[in-house]
Order: C-alpha cells, then structure tokens, then sequence
C-alpha cells in the first residue's frame, strides 16, 4: 500500500527513530552482509593507531540503510523511484539516530503520481549525520 | 569496479536487512511478501551497494595471498615488512592508508526494485571530479562514478553513483 | 536451537569459503565444480554452523527491540540502565555476561555434503554435560548438544555435536 | 580425486599454513558470514573492558574453518565423513598458524576404504591451538 495523493500536502512530515545506541556489533553485522570490510568500522588498533580516529566509526552506507527504512515504512515497500544522500558527519558507537522525511512536491509525471521528499537523519545532539532527497509513487 | 554476477539471494536479503535493523517481513517472508503489491520478497533501497561482495577486485576487502591494510599482530598490515613483524609502532605506520577517502554522497534510482533470482551484472564508469577547500579538512577531492545495474535480461534496474571525496586532514566530527 | 528453515545458497556459501581464506573453486564455480567428481558447487565442511544465520532466537545475534550485550555509547549493553546512559565505567559492568561460556569441541559427521539448493531444518538435544576442576580456570561446566541437520526431503545429512564449557575465570592462554 | 588406498601409510602426513598474521577483519568475515556475532570476536570495548581480555579472539570454529581447508586440499572435495576438534588454545590477530593431518588407520568398512586422521593446529610458538580426528573416503 502507497500513500494517497489526495492526502498528502507539501510539508507533512514523518520520523523515526531508527537506531539507539548504536552498537560496534551492527556496524560488524553491517560490513559482512554489504561486503564493505574497511577496517575503519571494525578494527579498534588499526582505527586508533594508523587511520587517527578515537574509535571506529559506521559505514556512511548503513546510515543510509538504517534511514532507508524510516523512508519505506512512510511511503510503503517497493514505491521509491529515487533515492540519494550527502554524509555530512560521522555516526559513532552508542549514536541515537532520528530519520525525517518531509514532502516538498506533489506532481505528475508519465501517468503517475510522485512525491518528492526531503531526508535528514540527525544524531542525540541535534547534529544532522544524513541529508538527503528521495522520491516515491503514491496511489 | 566491473561484476560479471551478482546473484541476489534470498539469504543475503535477509542478512543485509538484518544489518540495517529492518525487520520488515518484505525482505525475508517469502509468504507475507506474496501477498502484498509488491508480490514477492524484494531487497531494501540500498541493496545494491552489497554488489561488492562479487566484486572480485574490490578493495575493501582481504585477498587471498594479498597483504591487508587492517590490523593484525600491528596495527598496519601494509606497512610492516615480513622481516619486521613486532608490536613496536614507528611514526611510518601512523602513515598508513585509511582506504582511500570517505564516502560523500550515494544516490540510487530505481527503474525496478531488486529480488531472489535476479542474476545482476554492474559496470561503472567514473563520473565528474572536482575539488573545494575547507577549514576543517582542508583540500577536498571529489570523485563521482556511476554504475549501472542491469539483470539477466539486460534490463537496467538500478543506476547507483556515488561521490568519494579524499581528505588532507583527518575530520573527527 | 531448532532451525525451521536454512536454506543453503551459493552467495552465502561464496561469503563462508571467503571468511576461512579458502579460494577452492568448489565453492564458488559451478562450471568448475560441474567437472569434479562432486558434481556441483558444495558447502566447506564447517558451513553448517552457519544454521545460526537462521535461528531465529540465537543469543548471539542482537535481536530487534532487546538490548545487546556489546558496547555502544558504553562498553556493555546489557549493564546500563537506559535513565544512565553515560561513559563511566563501574565495577558492575565490569561483571558482565561474555555471553554464557566458550566453545570447547565441535564434531560433524557427514552423510552428504551441503550443497546450494538444499533447504535443510535442524534439530537441536542435549547430551551429556559434566564438570572438571582445572588449576587455570577454576571449575569447568562441559555441557553438549546434538544437532541434526535434515534436508527437505527429511534426510539426515549431517550430524553436529557441540561441547560448550563455562569457566569459572577468565583463560588468557 | 581422491587420496589413493594403495599409495598411502599409517604415519604419512600433510600441512599447510592455514594464515598467516591473522587480521581483525577476518575474524569479521567469519562473523558475519557464521552468524556468530559474539562481541568477544569483533567489539574491542566489550572484550576489554567487559570480558577482560587482552583483545578480541578468533572464533573457535573460525580456526576449524580454516584447518578444514587443509583436509579438504589433502583429502579431497566432498571426501570427509568425520571432521571433530577441540579448542584447545585461544587464537589472537596476528597469529600464524600451521595446520597438519596424519595418517593414523587406513580401513575398510561397508565395502569403502577409509582413511582415519589426526589433526592439530598450531600457532607460531609451536602452540597447539586445535586438535582433533577425521575420517576420509579414498580411492
């Protein structure tokens, strides 16, 4: 099920909590299943010693993953057409992540009904972590 | 990157998924999924980035009979020579690579979305570069890349691309 | 543990052979494979522990909505209570679970080899369990579990026996 | 291809050098590709602050894993019956480790000819680290 155009008006908005606490564990659950195993989200003496980080640190990918599901369980499964982010700062051990889509436009295209959305995934400090757009068929 | 086959598997939907904290019986309940309107088991948006695993020469990732760049009796396996394998640090390693640079940006669109059965073959073709300056990081490079995700068929079902940006400095947040 | 359903497929089998360094082509090729006396890609001879994938109450596994035992924002999941979470450290979390023990002995006997396509179930019992005293370690609590692995027409194809040992202290080696 | 009866002795042996250096990413691997995602294997925080070990370890049945590879490159694809070990000594990053098989019976039973090993692992100061049995058919 899609949203219904004849609901929806620029501006309504929809969010999630989409992690707390983030653990070291689900950064490691993440690089096995995506195949992305830079030892900067999982290696705590290469991290600190050789790259300079104070610890290791997510995959920009599974913000945009964890963020993917706020944006599917708004506008139903299946239904993007589009989907694209900035990184614009890291995600740490034991982050609380909040995802927001909000609706800019309504419109027509090629017989269908699209919304286009505007994405921002912010941490506990209010610090946006994620920013991005996305667009979806609705019914 | 060129992969010549990536299956998409139902067990690797589930577990990538599982990884992004989505419990969403769309990706794993076969039954569930056949009854909606999407009709079966599909791959949450971001998928196909995990097309890496069948990357044969992906770069983040060990090979077989390669040195890796992560940790393993020192903190660097790229820089220590084989005669020289203690835990000593020298001011050398804190040298060492971090990869090649941060992930700035992904955009994903979606001509289909992917499911179990789908045989995918990606080639990728970099994009524009540019560079900018910054207080914190200083000099900036950005490389773009554009792959293109086709099935079995041929039909393109995704084009990815990508933004990669190396920094001077190390940004801590 | 009892596994409902384990489908056995050729990306997690690829991903398994990968994680044990073996680059045998049995595992991944199947053209490869086709011109083996075997016949067809098959699975290593550990794959089956890989069940866990596909348990869905396995404890070492973070679950959606139950705290984790790992670390986060602290250095244990379970011993913070969410009104305090901060970056202190005090003795109490420093007793916490390393998650019920070690792996003391594992065993397979093979009726068949696993192979993609197979969709196997699993069944576990427990065995014997027993104690020991050891100077290191101080008292050992041996327990075992059986498991059998059936595939989908009810064949038993492997036979797994797990001895698990939880010890009174922590072994440095 | 398997071992050939007639060419083998109680006493012949084979062994190969199953890693060398292990890293921490392996360990990831064998993480996410196992399901075994305990954080004593991959969570530098846990299992040094929480655990009170020195560092993260292998898996067990990692090390299994890996000294199945050197069974299988002496005996053959598809040619076990009986593969068992026992974790005898924990295995860190940056461990080198060398596994070996011998030859301990050569028989028959229901009209095969079976081969009985003896397996061990050790690490590279000459520690066992796994020991343990196999059972092979041979031509």
């Amino acid at each position: 099920m899609g949203l219904k155009a004849d609901e929806l008006n620029v501006g309504d908005s929809y969010s999630e909590v989409i992690v707390e606490d983030l653990t070291r564990t689900q950064i490691v659950q993440y690089a096995g299943a995506s195949g992305d195993y830079n030892p900067v989200h999982s290696d705590e003496k290469f991290v600190t010693e050789v790259a300079g980080y104070p610890t290791v640190f997510a995959h920009g990918m599974l913000t945009m993953g964890m963020t993917g599901r706020m944006l599917t369980n708004y506008v139903g499964d299946g239904r993007l057409t589009y989907y694209g982010v900035r990184f614009v700062n890291q995600v740490w051990p034991g982050d609380t992540l909040t995802a927001r889509a909000e609706v800019s436009e309504v419109r027509e295209e090629d017989g269908q009904t699209l919304i286009d959305l505007t994405i921002s995934t912010t941490n506990q400090d209010e610090k946006f972590v994620l920013t991005g757009n996305a667009t979806a068929r609705v019914d | 990157m060129a992969v010549e086959r990536f299956p998409v598997e139902a067990s690797h939907i589930l577990m990538f998924a599982r990884s992004i904290g989505d419990s969403n019986p769309i990706y794993s309940d076969e039954s569930h999924a056949g009854s909606t309107e999407v009709g079966s088991i599909i791959a949450p948006p971001t998928f196909a980035q995990a097309s890496a695993q069948f990357d044969p020469d992906y770069f983040l990732r060990p090979k077989d009979g390669q040195k890796w760049f992560g940790s393993g009796g020192t903190a660097s396996g790229t820089l220590v020579k084989d005669e020289d394998k203690d835990d000593s640090k020298s001011d050398d390693e804190k040298s060492g690579s971090s990869a090649g640079g941060l992930h700035a940006e992904q955009h994903f669109t979606y001509h289909r979305h992917l499911k179990p059965g789908d045989v995918l073959s990606a080639e990728t073709k970099p994009g524009e570069s540019w560079e900018k300056e910054s207080k914190r990081a200083g000099v900036l490079k950005f490389s773009e890349s554009i792959t293109e995700y086709r099935d079995q068929t041929g039909e393109l079902v995704v084009t990815a691309r990508s933004v990669g940006v190396v920094t001077e400095k190390v940004i801590e947040q």
